[in-house]
């Protein structure tokens, strides 16, 4: 029987040698020399030789971006809305099926709204093969790096939407380029399903009442005084809006286009005099365009190749380190007084913390400013305990 | 109490060296086996049977499952088989993704076999922990490639879900520096050990003629004379791109199936050195974009076979038009290798089934699925 | 000093005694084997008494460290089933004989005869010349040389002769063919057919 | 130690006891720093083997229990004790808790006649290497005593295996003693040490030779092959890869120790590592001369001992600390050499690991012994003895011709025997012709 | 030593050891509790053999020799007699002297 391209190689049993302990001394010099050599460690691949030990609750492998581990669902920063429209592609995809998903209503229309009500994934049945996030079209739900998942009772594993929901800002940092790019697509979509959700539907949980609480102080005080000058509250007041809000929104994008890489303090060019409704409008507007602009700042900041301004990346880290210690404070009264969440949530927080720390590289600014954020998430938590 | 009659030990399922859970009666006869009675079944998941609930894609994950030690040699048969039945073509740049995964699963295989075969003759896991150094590089590239160590899910029909990471060929290049030190090193430690030589020689022969009636394929038929290699004799993919030998054994025991894994490891390294030259750098060219993963194949059955490193994995897949399977059949090596145990070990003593045992290199996942 | 002596020899005669009468009388054969190593122990130990240091160590040497083994061996070897009566029927009679060998023959010739015991003959304190295990050696190839070959070629004949007695020749026990061997057996009863 | 005491005890405070009550108290004390020794001795091995082993595999090996994992034994230790202590209820209560103790009890015996540094020896007798293997041989009744009495098959057929290969591997350490003892001419093992002075060529043969105590028997073809053959029967005795038969987990499960847990499993894991520290000591003395060392001599000498009894004391003491080091040195060492086997090699079979014992050792011991004979009568007999050519020599001539003809002689023994042991072995595994003729013609 | 324990003592211990070794001899029913009955008396006369030497002629090594050749004989004699217990355990399956009475091979 002959092969193509390669020929067929008889093993040599090399009998009839003298077999007298030669063998077994090669033996002993194999192992010798991996002796002398365990004394140093072993740096990369090309070595046979060297400790390779890794001590892992000290030392800790760097995790590839492609590492998978459990599915996470992702919120926008800014608009504090979720990317999943509730589509039931995931739900579809997933062998185990563990995914489970009831999609949102609009309260006064009764229609359907692209966004998801409540998102289950069963932790213990879910064996992170990564068919969800490959098949979700909103870039919703991604793989996360969190491998520590040792929990004493097994309706911890049953993660709702509350225990899924992370970042943008966390998943650019454990898996950069997977984000960028699915970046446009997932944010374009993300603008077209906000505009489809009425109020504070699709929100975030923990971000959704703080929002219209906003919104509530929005209209109080656009209806008392005439129209203030846009405060820099960070808070980002986005909600549904009329047709005409729609109108003066549309303007203010044109403005912030061409106001270009302005930085985010200028002040927005002085809307001509227009109906009290105009002017609330007109003011939201104001603010969005801030808020555009400061995204452009952002964008711009995060398109810099490893951009030197890093005590501003830092600042902005500790601030939303702070928003989600506030947000661990103001926990939705709708969700009942969950011990876990808290103690979850806090536990994100001191993770963003540290995270926000480990990402600083020198700043001491920034460590104080993310040790005083873990802190004040530590309280916030050890408050909703008692 | 000791007259030397029929003793029946049960060399039972928590047995430290069988690997996995997998029991053998053995009836003795002072210290020489006279009859040796195989149970299997402890692992058994209804993986065929969840197999006919699931969409084809959904039945990727789950092939990892099948030969735990090398989940990308069972996506690639699964693959195959779906994509003759559907009629997807694999881009260049796929092909050679996937024929490098798999080589290197053999590499990672064959290390690790070959180290706790020398651990069940009593060597205390010096070898093991050599073979499972180089495992661990290899799963740390397949980590960084496909997501995870040992359950990559890698492949898609059409091709694999995702491209090479940057640092994936720096340090495909850094293992290939290091993996004739380890071989070169293994066989210093096997081939001329008189120890080894006293346990693995004349042990557990497995005769030409009977291998090929109990129809055995891989390294065990290779070792008992029989040159069958799938990736020579009906070359898939692009395995006739490739130039590689096929090693084969005289006598068909132990120590012929030691040589062929060292051999082939070797074998493995030089496909994976004319990948690296050949690999084609198309961007976006690791799948067929207009390949569908929720595939709809007509009505029919395929049978598509690959040649993993423990031997002709086989899927037979009857699909009724339907999103799901109708059948899914898998022909694992592993279980058609253990059959001949029971006759190969007849007439030896009681410390060399162990030994025959690891020699037949099983993974109990695939022999009960 | 010689009263520490006397009450050492006191408890070792007891030992060797006491173990030896267990030896004899104990139900379970393996309690026996493990009280003769006792009482062989014992035996040793007197013989340091003795000062015959070189008799002792050999003393533990083959009968501690062979002959009881050898024993054990034995026995766990034929486990048979527990015999239900210790001794046989006549069991009295043999302690008769015993007992009467010890009173009327032993007793009285050790303690009767007057041994004449060698006088010391330098001053008190010399310590006796003793012939250690350097005459010994030197015995053993000058004077003994002859015993110590027979001594050897008995313990070769008896080694041999334990073998023959003992093992099961090969022909009786019945050969498990391996499976090449089957094959081969298989091709030359074709060959031998095909033959005739 | 016993005129220590007595200077203490009768001239400092006076006392005046008799001489053989400080005689006890002398050899009590001894006792006692011997029973501290053992067990720390097994501790430090046992830490010492893990990491050693580690090191071999790539590993770092246990660093978390106290600064760099030296408490680990330790916590083996107190785990050992805690461990619930269960006897199987058939099995007979005595034998299972006499077993250990009579394995434990030899091992601390053999301590009484090794020899730490110049003097320092607890008991010179003189047949000390006698006595040596034959309390080390009464550790197998024990082993034969627990795995009967824990009335479970394996462990019976592991104890039975276990006695058979002590027994089976005694007879090539003895011959290859014998060796070393025709060489020395004497059984104490004190005398042995004191014969390996000298460089290369030990000062006993040819008296110029400056004293560097480095004439170890080792140097000679004699104790070289005596040294190979005691090493591989002292691996096998002490139970040591590749010849761990009887706890073979592979095989049957733990040999004679399954039934055993807590304090009496302790006892066994004490006794092979103290026998293990004592088999490499005894190879250290005997073949690499013990305490000897460059230094050790010349310090002794000017040292208080009974020939020069006006010496100062300093020098004892520099004399026994530069003796000791010497010792544990090489004692580890050898040590290290058991755990290096350990880590490359695999397990030998039952019968193959007999084989080897009864049809290349003890052949190979015994024509060492005839060189033994040759070298004795080259280098020191003369006319007397019969051999009138060798008196007119010079020492140096004698034990150069005596070398040459050993060596020779030992080379030719050694390639004869391999080859005809690996014949054997091919033959024993290749198809069994007569049997296969006989049931050929039979059907 | 000689003075502190008269000749006579390690005779009467060494005989009493022989007595007991030949009741265990006859009256025991397991064949290997007869072997175990010779062993006590093999030692016996060992005893007396190294006491007369000790306590008669020190100097000459007749006692101690003599003692060697009968250790050296009881070894051989437990050997040989083992195999028997063993061949005879073969064939009949009991280790009873009782049942063992018939020549039959």
């Amino acid at each position: 029987m002959d092969i193509q391209r390669g020929n067929i190689i008889v093993m040599d049993r090399r009998r009839g040698k003298l077999r007298a302990g030669q063998g077994l001394l090669q033996g002993l010099k194999v192992v010798w020399d991996h002796w002398i050599g365990s004394f140093r460690k072993n740096e990369n691949f090309s070595q046979i030789h060297g400790t390779f030990t890794i001590e892992y609750p000290d030392e800790r492998m760097k995790l590839p971006q492609a590492y998978r581990n459990m599915p996470v669902l992702i919120y926008d920063d800014e608009t504090g809305h979720e990317l999943c429209t509730a589509c039931y592609q995931c739900a579809r995809a997933c062998p185990p099926e563990v995914i489970h998903i009831t999609q949102a209503k609009d309260p006064n229309t009764g229609k359907m709204v692209p966004a998801s009500l409540e998102f289950i994934i069963e932790y213990d049945a879910c064996m992170s093969c990564g068919l969800c996030a490959e098949a979700c079209p909103f870039d919703a739900i991604k793989m996360d790096h969190f491998f520590e998942l040792a929990t004493d009772d097994r309706m911890g594993l049953l993660q709702r939407k509350a225990d899924l929901n992370r970042p943008i800002s966390y998943y650019t940092t454990i898996a950069p380029d997977l984000w960028d790019e699915v970046k446009e697509g997932a944010m374009k979509k993300l603008q077209g399903s906000i505009k489809r959700r009425p109020g504070v539907i699709g929100i975030a949980g923990h971000l959704s009442d703080k929002i219209a609480a906003r919104r509530r102080e929005l209209e109080a005080e656009a209806a008392a005084a005439p129209p203030a000058p846009a405060d820099a509250a960070p808070a980002a007041p986005a909600g549904k809006l009329s047709p005409e809000e729609k109108a003066a929104k549309l303007a203010a994008m044109r403005a912030a286009k061409a106001g270009g890489a302005a930085p985010a303090a200028e002040a927005p060019a002085p809307a001509p005099e227009l109906s009290p409704a105009d002017a609330k409008a007109a003011k939201l507007a104001a603010i969005k365009a801030a808020n555009a602009a400061k995204k452009a700042a952002e964008a711009s900041a995060a398109e810099a190749p490893a951009a030197p301004v890093d005590e501003k990346a830092a600042k902005l880290a500790a601030i939303r380190a702070a928003n989600a210690a506030k947000a661990a404070a103001a926990e939705a009264p709708a969700a009942p007084v969950d011990e876990k969440a808290a103690k979850l949530a806090a536990i994100r927080a001191a993770n963003a913390a540290k995270a926000a720390a480990a990402e600083a590289p020198a700043a001491p600014v920034d460590e104080k400013a993310a040790k005083l954020a873990a802190i004040r998430a530590a309280n916030a938590a050890k408050k909703k305990s008692e | 109490m000791l007259k030397t009659e029929e003793l029946q030990i049960n060399i039972g399922p928590q047995h430290p060296s069988t690997h996995g859970v997998f029991r053998m009666i053995v009836t003795v006869d002072g210290e020489t086996i006279t009859d040796l009675k195989p149970v299997f079944g402890y692992l058994h998941r209804n993986h065929e049977q969840i197999a006919e609930v699931n969409t084809y894609l959904q039945n990727m994950p789950y092939t990892d499952r099948l030969d735990y030690f090398n989940s990308m040699a069972n996506n690639h048969a699964y693959a195959l088989a779906v994509e003759k039945l559907v009629g997807i073509e694999v881009p260049e740049r796929a092909e050679y993704l996937r024929v490098l995964m798999v080589e290197l699963t053999r590499i990672l295989n064959h290390a690790g076999a070959l180290g706790f075969l020398i651990n069940d003759m009593g060597a205390w896991q010096t070898q093991l922990a050599f073979g499972m150094r180089e495992r661990e590089k290899i799963l740390d590239l397949f980590e960084s490639a496909s997501g995870a160590r040992l359950m990559c899910n890698y492949f898609r029909f059409g091709g694999v879900a995702r491209d090479l990471p940057p640092d994936f060929m720096p340090r495909l290049k850094d293992l290939l520096i290091a993996m004739p030190a380890f071989v070169d090193e293994m066989e210093r430690l096997l081939r001329e050990n008189e120890i080894l030589l006293q346990r693995s020689e004349n042990i557990g022969i497995l005769p030409k003629e009977v291998a090929i009636s109990y129809s055995v394929t891989g390294p065990m038929l290779r070792a008992s004379g029989v040159p069958y290699d799938i990736r020579k004799a009906e070359p898939y993919s692009i395995y006739d791109r490739f130039d590689f030998d096929v090693p084969i054994g005289a006598v068909g025991d132990v120590y012929d199936r030691i040589l062929v894994r060292i051999e082939e490891m070797r074998q493995s390294k030089r496909i994976i050195e004319q990948i690296i030259q050949q690999l084609p750098d198309a961007q976006g060219g690791h799948i067929n974009p207009k390949a569908r993963q929720n595939v709809r194949p007509p009505a029919g059955d395929v049978y598509a076979r690959v040649e993993t490193p423990k031997g002709e994995l086989g899927f037979y897949l009857v699909s009724d038009g339907s999103l799901k399977p109708y059948r899914y059949k898998v022909r694992a090596p592993s279980f058609i290798n253990l059959t001949p145990l029971g006759d190969m070990c007849r007439g030896y003593k009681v410390a060399d089934v162990v030994v025959i045992l690891g020699s037949i290199d099983i993974v109990m996942g695939e022999v009960d699925r | 000093m010689d009263l520490l002596i006397q009450i050492i020899f006191g408890l070792l005669s007891a030992l060797v005694i006491g173990a030896a009468m267990m030896v004899v009388t104990v139900r379970n054969v393996i309690h026996a084997a493990l009280w003769l190593i006792a009482s062989f122990f014992g035996v040793a130990a007197l013989y340091l008494l003795l000062e015959a240091e070189f008799i002792a160590v050999v003393q533990v040497l083959v009968y501690v460290g062979a002959i009881s083994i050898l024993i054990l061996f034995a026995i766990m070897l034929t486990r048979s089933n527990e015999g239900d009566r210790l001794l046989t029927k006549y069991w009295w009679a043999s302690a008769l004989i015993a007992l009467g060998l010890f009173g009327v023959a032993f007793l009285p010739t050790f303690t009767g005869t007057t041994w004449n015991m060698p006088q010391p003959t330098g001053p008190a304190g010399t310590p006796e010349v003793l012939s250690g295990v350097e005459e010994l050696g030197r015995g053993f190839v000058s004077e003994f040389v002859l015993h110590f070959e027979i001594a050897g070629v008995l313990l070769t004949v008896a080694l041999i002769g334990a073998i023959v007695i003992a093992f099961e020749e090969r022909s009786r026990r019945r050969r498990v063919l391996t499976l090449a061997e089957e094959l081969e057996l298989r091709k030359r009863r074709q060959a031998a057919e095909s033959v005739d | 130690m016993y005129d220590v005491i007595n200077h203490l005890i009768n001239t400092v405070f006076g006392l005046g006891w008799p001489s053989w009550a400080i005689s006890l108290i002398a050899y009590l004390l001894v006792a006692t720093i011997l029973f501290l020794v053992a067990p720390f001795q097994m501790l430090f091995l046992t830490y010492f083997e893990r990491r050693a082993i580690a090191q071999m595999q790539d590993r770092i090996g246990p660093n978390r229990v106290g600064p760099q994992g030296l408490f680990q034994p330790v916590a083996d230790g107190v785990k050992m004790f805690t461990k619930e202590d269960i006897v199987p209820d058939a099995a007979d209560k005595w034998v299972h808790l006499i077993g250990p103790c009579v394995v434990v009890a030899p091992t601390m015996f053999m301590f009484a006649v090794l020899p730490w540094g110049p003097g320092m020896v607890p008991l010179d007798m003189n047949i000390g290497l006698l006595f040596f293997f034959a309390i080390s041989s009464v550790s197998a009744v024990g082993l034969m005593a627990s795995g009967w009495a824990s009335n479970n098959k394996f462990a019976l057929l592991g104890a039975m295996r276990a006695v058979a290969q002590m027994v089976s591997y005694e007879i090539p350490a003895v011959l290859s003693l014998l060796a070393i003892v025709l060489v020395t001419g004497s059984l104490s093992i004190v005398d042995l040490i004191h014969q390996q002075a000298g460089l290369f060529i030990s000062s006993a043969d040819v008296p110029g030779i400056p004293d560097l105590g480095l004439g170890w028997f080792v140097f000679t073809p004699v104790g070289f092959l005596a040294f190979i053959a005691f090493f591989i029967a002292a691996l096998a005795e002490g139970e040591r890869t590749p010849f761990d038969i009887p706890e073979a987990d592979s095989e049957i499960v733990a040999g004679y120790m399954t039934e055993y847990s807590g304090m009496k499993f302790g006892l066994f894991y004490l006794a092979q590592y103290v026998l293990n520290f004592l088999l490499c000591a005894i190879t250290a003395i005997i073949f690499f001369g013990g305490w000897q060392g460059p230094g050790v001599g010349w310090l002794y000498a000017q040292a208080i001992t009974p020939t020069n009894p006006d010496g100062n004391g300093l020098f004892n003491v520099l004399a026994g600390m530069l003796g000791v080091f010497y010792f544990l040195a090489k004692t580890y060492f050898f040590f290290f050499v058991m755990v290096w086997v350990r880590g490359a090699y695999a397990r030998l079979r039952i019968d193959q690991l007999m084989d080897f014992g009864w049809k290349f050792l003890i052949p190979l011991t015994l024509v060492n012994v005839i060189s033994a004979a040759i070298w004795v009568g080259l280098t020191k007999w003369g006319a007397a003895e019969g051999l009138a050519f060798v008196e007119g020599w010079a020492p140096l001539m004698r034990w150069g011709v005596a070398f040459v003809i050993t060596l020779l002689l030992n080379i030719a023994a050694y390639i004869f025997l391999a080859r005809v042991y690996s014949q054997a072995q091919d033959e024993r595994a290749r198809l069994d012709n007569e049997v296969l003729e006989r049931l050929t013609n039979v059907a | 030593m000689t003075r502190a324990i008269p000749l006579e003592a390690v005779l009467v211990v060494a005989a009493a050891l022989f007595c007991i070794g030949l009741f265990g001899a006859l009256s025991r029913r397991n064949l290997i509790g007869v072997l175990m009955g010779i062993e006590l008396m093999l030692n016996s006369a060992n005893i007396n053999l190294v006491a007369f030497w000790r306590y008669l002629e020190p100097r000459f090594i007749t006692g101690p020799t003599f003692a060697i050749f009968v250790i050296t004989v009881a070894a051989a004699e437990a050997a040989v007699g083992l195999a028997m217990i063993i061949a005879i355990y073969r064939s009949w399956n009991t280790v009873n002297a009782d049942s063992v009475d018939s020549l039959k091979g």
